[in-house]
């Protein structure tokens, strides 16, 4: 197998070679380039997936082998699941870039550096087995999304976004750091799995603070209520490319850290309390919150913005759930969501490049002339419900499976977000019902990205949402995908086979087959969910069909002022939320740990 | 407890530079503020390396084998100090740029996106 | 939210940060009795294994050198960032600003003294030296690429200082400061592609290690720390330049 | 050591707070880079000549002077703002 460090560095060797040279490097040459680096880290990473779920590997930098169980440099643990992530991440950039070809605005040669180490730096943090390098890949990747953020300098909301983005996260690094500086007062390591054996056993005040403040600083990223108000400022004003990446992956990263470094470092310490059930609430709160705030909103890339929030919540619950089953459905979940974002966002910019602007209301109707893209959204709206057929429903079906009582939570959510989806879509694309109650923020109207004739939809704007959509159906049926993501689950929970393959040889493993789940009950629910999303739909379109006393779902699309002033863009106002937030966690953390 | 008192320098720091971020009235403060942040792990890494009667780890003047401060988190300062400039490097540049375009350097007009 | 209830938020939240970090300091190792083993077992190591002196340097740029080259990136990342947002607009807009007032600018000053301005050019020459000094002994002594570098790109500011402006736009302004910038951490990166190449894994040291205490010594520490100089000197006089581009090409008008 | 050690860490504790709590952006510039000059003191006596090195030169040099340049082409900026502003009234 190629060495892995070459998921990191062609990436960011590119990105240094089209940036010194970008003045001589004509953009197509630049474009192809990106999209073939794209490509290979997706080619690449898919391989070691295949070969990681047959046996866990340690990459060792610098040839610095652990002395004994003391690791002397930083390591690479190439698993199941954090391969397939660095996969997912690199067929995400590759559509990414193939989206932006040739039209989209390029920031005068700096975006596709930008995309590149962006790209470089996930892959980094999705396999890393060192704390402090996942620090330093987090950084890398927040500094290269806040550049990428503030792409459009034409306007100043652009730059109001991007600055919050970078604030919140700045100071959610920061958090990090003291954390990691806690754990390494007293364990003297920051190799994950060197801290997670010394700390085996070890119960103290001191790991409870370091693991409230790790997983301030991840949860941030991961958008969780109430440290979620960067993501919607940010997702409005970045350009199509880079929401797809911010929410089909950058986000979920922000979780796959807290769950890598809870599965390592914690997971010896906190074996006794209940501490995973910390994730539950957390989980929970943040699905419903942002499945009514996307049901709210009419600023189409802010809708999905906060159904990114309701569904990495979801994820999040499953988190907490901390079993064989919870994690499989969360990995299909991850992968699922990531697709069918992806598409809906390429969608939305397909809008954007034709009718220069993504205000709902401004789009009533103007849809009828793109049947196709008709079809796409409102495939994507059934899939983000998690309708049967969709890879979201397998995923989802795990996670209930054996913790029925959560159905709800993922019903409600799923039925606001693809709700709000669905709404979109019949308004836009076939001019049903009303123009909706418009606000504020569907006022602020984008400048668009592309420069082309807007009359014509090229096809590479096209193929990449067409991709994710296929996919994310066609996973369902491949029954490889799931016993990969329960056999990567079922070791992401093993500390013990993690420790080991770091410090000892690896040894092979077998593939495990997942067992089968009995459909019935969650095909029901699966129909259920599509059905009540389509309903809620028509409902507020058609709010003014129905009785006076029957139209609460218009209710929920339009007044919620109090709620959504929240959202005010005030950095202070975030950060405050943040050390509220931040205090919510540890009470719960200390309440459920002690 | 007295024995401890950098880490306590350390988490006053953090909450100093949280409290400057949200009474910040300029954004350019705001920026300024979060480097006082910052600065609060460079006090808890160092605190936290530091050996009474430590030396320097540089074996330039002293002799193989002599009791040192711990190195790593030294090297882990050092990216730190690169993290921060860069990072606020960028914030301003957006400031400068905010500025530029809307007119303002006020936290509270940051509110185009309100709703 | 007003202003008040922001602060009485934060207040509450602050309460709790208090309250968990102080639950962490009280288990946490006394204050100067640090016991861990990490930084110990290489500082026992590296003379030995790298022929270096200085520990730290011998962490950042060898034991844990993909760590600095992440650090480099984010440094990249962050120059490309602010060329981005503040690259000057379309030239019509540009012509407007030139068009406008002249505002107070560090022209307006009364000439400076003769001696100052030949004191400030022999400190830009030390100035070089030093950061050249500091960058290349890292392995050795206190310093290093970083520290270097920044020195370096520090020292066109002691002409700006002594209003040679014209020689200061000149070298920050240079395409090769840009494309410095630009390559220097992809070459850090291909040094460790090096040892891919020789089937080692990635970043290793695969240079002679040289004698300990020479200026040659320590294999890669040595190169790296010098890309990171080259790399971190043309960034910084990049966003200098940045920031003062506009500034410059109006008193540059004006004398015209 | 450890005295001086103690007396220069209180001593950063207060002008940390005595920095957010300056409105005055410029006076805050100066009072940054001093900040800067007493963390790089407080690494030299705590026996951490390299990190004192790079928080001399970025701390207490390059980001003030980051912060300086942003003020002044801000102040440019408005400076050619206003000069646009009066000839339209002219």
């Amino acid at each position: 197998m190629p060495s892995p460090a070459l998921l990191i560095v062609i990436p960011l060797i590119v990105a240094g070679f089209l940036e010194g040279f970008r003045k001589l490097i004509p953009r197509w040459l630049a474009d192809l380039v990106s999209v073939l680096t794209g490509l290979n880290n997706f080619v690449l990473a898919s391989a070691w997936t295949i070969h990681a779920l047959a046996r866990t590997q340690v990459y060792w930098f610098g040839d610095w082998y652990p002395r004994g169980h003391m690791a002397l440099g930083i390591g690479f643990v190439m698993d199941g699941a954090g391969c397939a992530v660095a996969a997912l991440t690199g067929l995400l950039a590759t559509l990414s870039l193939l989206y932006s070809w040739k039209y989209a605005e390029h920031g005068g040669g700096h975006y596709h550096p930008l995309m590149l180490v962006f790209l470089g730096a996930m892959s980094g943090f999705a396999v890393t087995g060192d704390l402090f390098n996942m620090f330093v890949f987090f950084e890398l990747m927040s500094t290269a999304a806040f550049a990428l953020c503030g792409l459009k300098t034409q306007e100043p909301a652009p730059l109001a976004g991007a600055f919050n983005f970078a604030v919140t996260n700045t100071v959610a690094a920061f958090m990090m750091l003291t954390g990691i500086g806690m754990l390494y007062s007293t364990t003297g390591a920051l190799n994950l799995a060197q801290i997670g054996l010394l700390l085996t056993g070890r119960h103290d005040r001191l790991v409870l603070a370091a693991f409230v403040f790790l997983m301030t600083g991840f949860l941030v990223k991961a958008a969780a209520v109430p440290f979620h108000f960067w993501l919607p400022d940010a997702h409005a004003v970045a350009p199509t490319s880079v929401c797809v990446l911010f929410s089909g992956i950058m986000v979920p990263f922000g979780l796959f850290g807290a769950m890598r470094v809870y599965a390592t470092v914690f997971q010896g310490s906190f074996a006794p309390t209940q501490v995973h059930w910390l994730f539950v609430g957390s989980g929970a709160v943040t699905a419903l919150w942002g499945g009514m705030m996307c049901f709210a909103e009419h600023h189409v890339k802010r809708m999905l913005a906060f159904s990114t929030i309701s569904h990495t919540g979801l994820m999040t619950l499953a988190f907490g759930l901390w079993s064989k089953d919870a994690l499989t459905g969360l990995f299909l979940y991850l992968v699922a969501h990531g697709l069918i974002k992806a598409a809906l966002f390429f969608t939305a910019g397909i809008l954007l490049h034709r009718f220069r602007t993504i205000s709902e209301p401004a789009l009533f109707g103007r849809g009828k002339a793109l049947p196709w893209t008709a079809v796409l959204w409102m495939l994507g709206g059934l899939g983000l419900a998690a309708a049967p057929g969709f890879a979201l429903y397998a995923g989802e079906a795990r996670v209930t499976s054996r913790a029925p009582w959560t159905e709800g939570i993922f019903l409600i959510a799923g039925v606001l977000t693809g709700g709000a989806v669905i709404r979109v879509g019949l308004r836009v694309f076939y001019g049903i019902g009303d123009r909706g109650p418009t606000d504020k923020s569907a006022e602020v109207d984008e400048t668009p990205e592309t420069d082309a004739d807007s009359q014509r939809i090229p096809w590479f704007l096209f193929f990449p949402p067409l991709l994710c959509i296929g996919t994310a159906v066609a996973l369902t049926f491949w029954p490889a995908f799931t016993n990969a993501a329960y056999s990567s689950a079922v070791r992401f929970l093993d500390f013990r086979s993690y420790a080991h393959a770091v410090y000892a040889s690896a040894t092979a493993m077998k593939m495990l087959t997942a067992a089968k789940e009995p459909l019935e009950p969650d095909l029901l629910f699966g129909l259920l969910r599509a059905g009540l999303a389509a309903g809620l739909a028509v409902w507020a379109v058609q709010h003014l069909k129905v009785p006076r006393r029957l139209r609460w779902p218009s209710h929920l699309e339009g007044s919620m002022d109090p709620v959504r002033s929240l959202q005010s863009g005030h950095p202070g106002d975030y950060v405050a939320w943040l050390t509220v937030g931040f205090a919510i966690l540890g009470a719960a953390a200390f309440w459920l740990g002690i | 407890m007295l024995a401890d008192f950098p880490y306590y320098i350390a988490a006053w720091i953090f909450l100093c530079g949280l409290y400057g971020i949200v009474r910040s009235r300029h954004l350019v403060h705001t920026v300024i503020c979060l480097t006082i942040l910052q600065s609060s792990t460079y006090v808890l890494l160092l605190a936290i390396g530091f050996r009474a009667g430590g030396y320097a780890p540089v074996f330039a003047g002293i002799s193989p084998g002599v009791v040192t401060v711990d190195p790593v988190v030294q090297s882990l300062m050092l990216t730190d100090i690169v993290v921060e400039t860069t990072v606020v490097a960028l914030l301003l540049a957006m400031v400068v740029k905010a500025f530029e375009k809307g007119g303002t350097t006020s936290p509270d007009d940051l509110r185009f996106m309100r709703g | 939210m007003s202003e008040k209830r922001r602060l009485l938020l934060f207040l509450a939240g602050a309460v709790g940060l208090a309250a968990i970090y102080t639950a962490g300091i009280l288990n946490m190792p006394a204050w100067g009795t640090y016991r861990g083993p990490y930084g110990d077992v290489i500082a026992g190591l590296v003379v030995f294994q790298r022929h270096a002196t200085d520990v730290v340097n011998a962490i950042t740029y060898d034991y844990r050198g993909f760590d600095t080259l992440g650090e480099e990136f984010i440094l990249f990342s962050a120059v490309t960032g602010v060329t981005l947002l503040l690259r000057p607009e379309s030239e019509e807009k540009k012509k407007k600003f030139e068009e406008g007032e002249n505002p107070a600018s560090f022209q307006d000053r009364a000439a400076l003294s003769e001696t100052v301005q030949v004191f400030t050019t022999a400190m830009f020459g030390f100035s070089v030296l030093f950061g050249i000094y500091i960058g290349t002994h890292g392995q050795l002594t206190p310093g290093g690429g970083f520290q270097g570098g920044l020195i370096v790109a520090a020292a066109p500011m002691l002409l700006y200082v002594a209003e040679n402006t014209e020689a200061f736009e000149r070298i920050i302004s240079h395409p090769i400061a840009d494309f410095l910038e630009s390559v220097g951490a992809s070459a850090y990166a291909l040094i460790g592609v090096g040892a891919l190449a020789l089937g080692l894994p990635f970043l290793t040291n695969m240079l002679p290690l040289g004698t300990t205490g020479d200026i040659f010594s320590s294999g890669t520490i040595a190169l790296i720390s010098a890309c990171v100089g080259l790399e971190v000197a043309a960034a910084f006089m990049g966003l200098t330049y940045e920031y003062l581009r506009e500034i410059l090409s109006r008193s540059r008008n004006e004398e015209d | 050591m450890r005295f001086w050690g103690a007396g220069l860490l209180i001593l950063i504790a207060a002008s940390a707070f005595a920095i957010v709590r300056t409105d005055d952006v410029r006076n805050q510039v100066l009072a940054l880079s001093f900040y800067g000059l007493l963390l790089g003191l407080m690494f030299f006596i705590f026996q951490a000549p390299d990190v004192a090195l790079s928080q001399i030169t970025v701390g207490a040099m390059a980001l003030p002077l980051m912060v300086m340049l942003a003020l002044t082409r801000m102040k440019h900026r408005a400076a050619l703002g206003k000069g646009e502003k009066e000839k339209s009234h002219e």
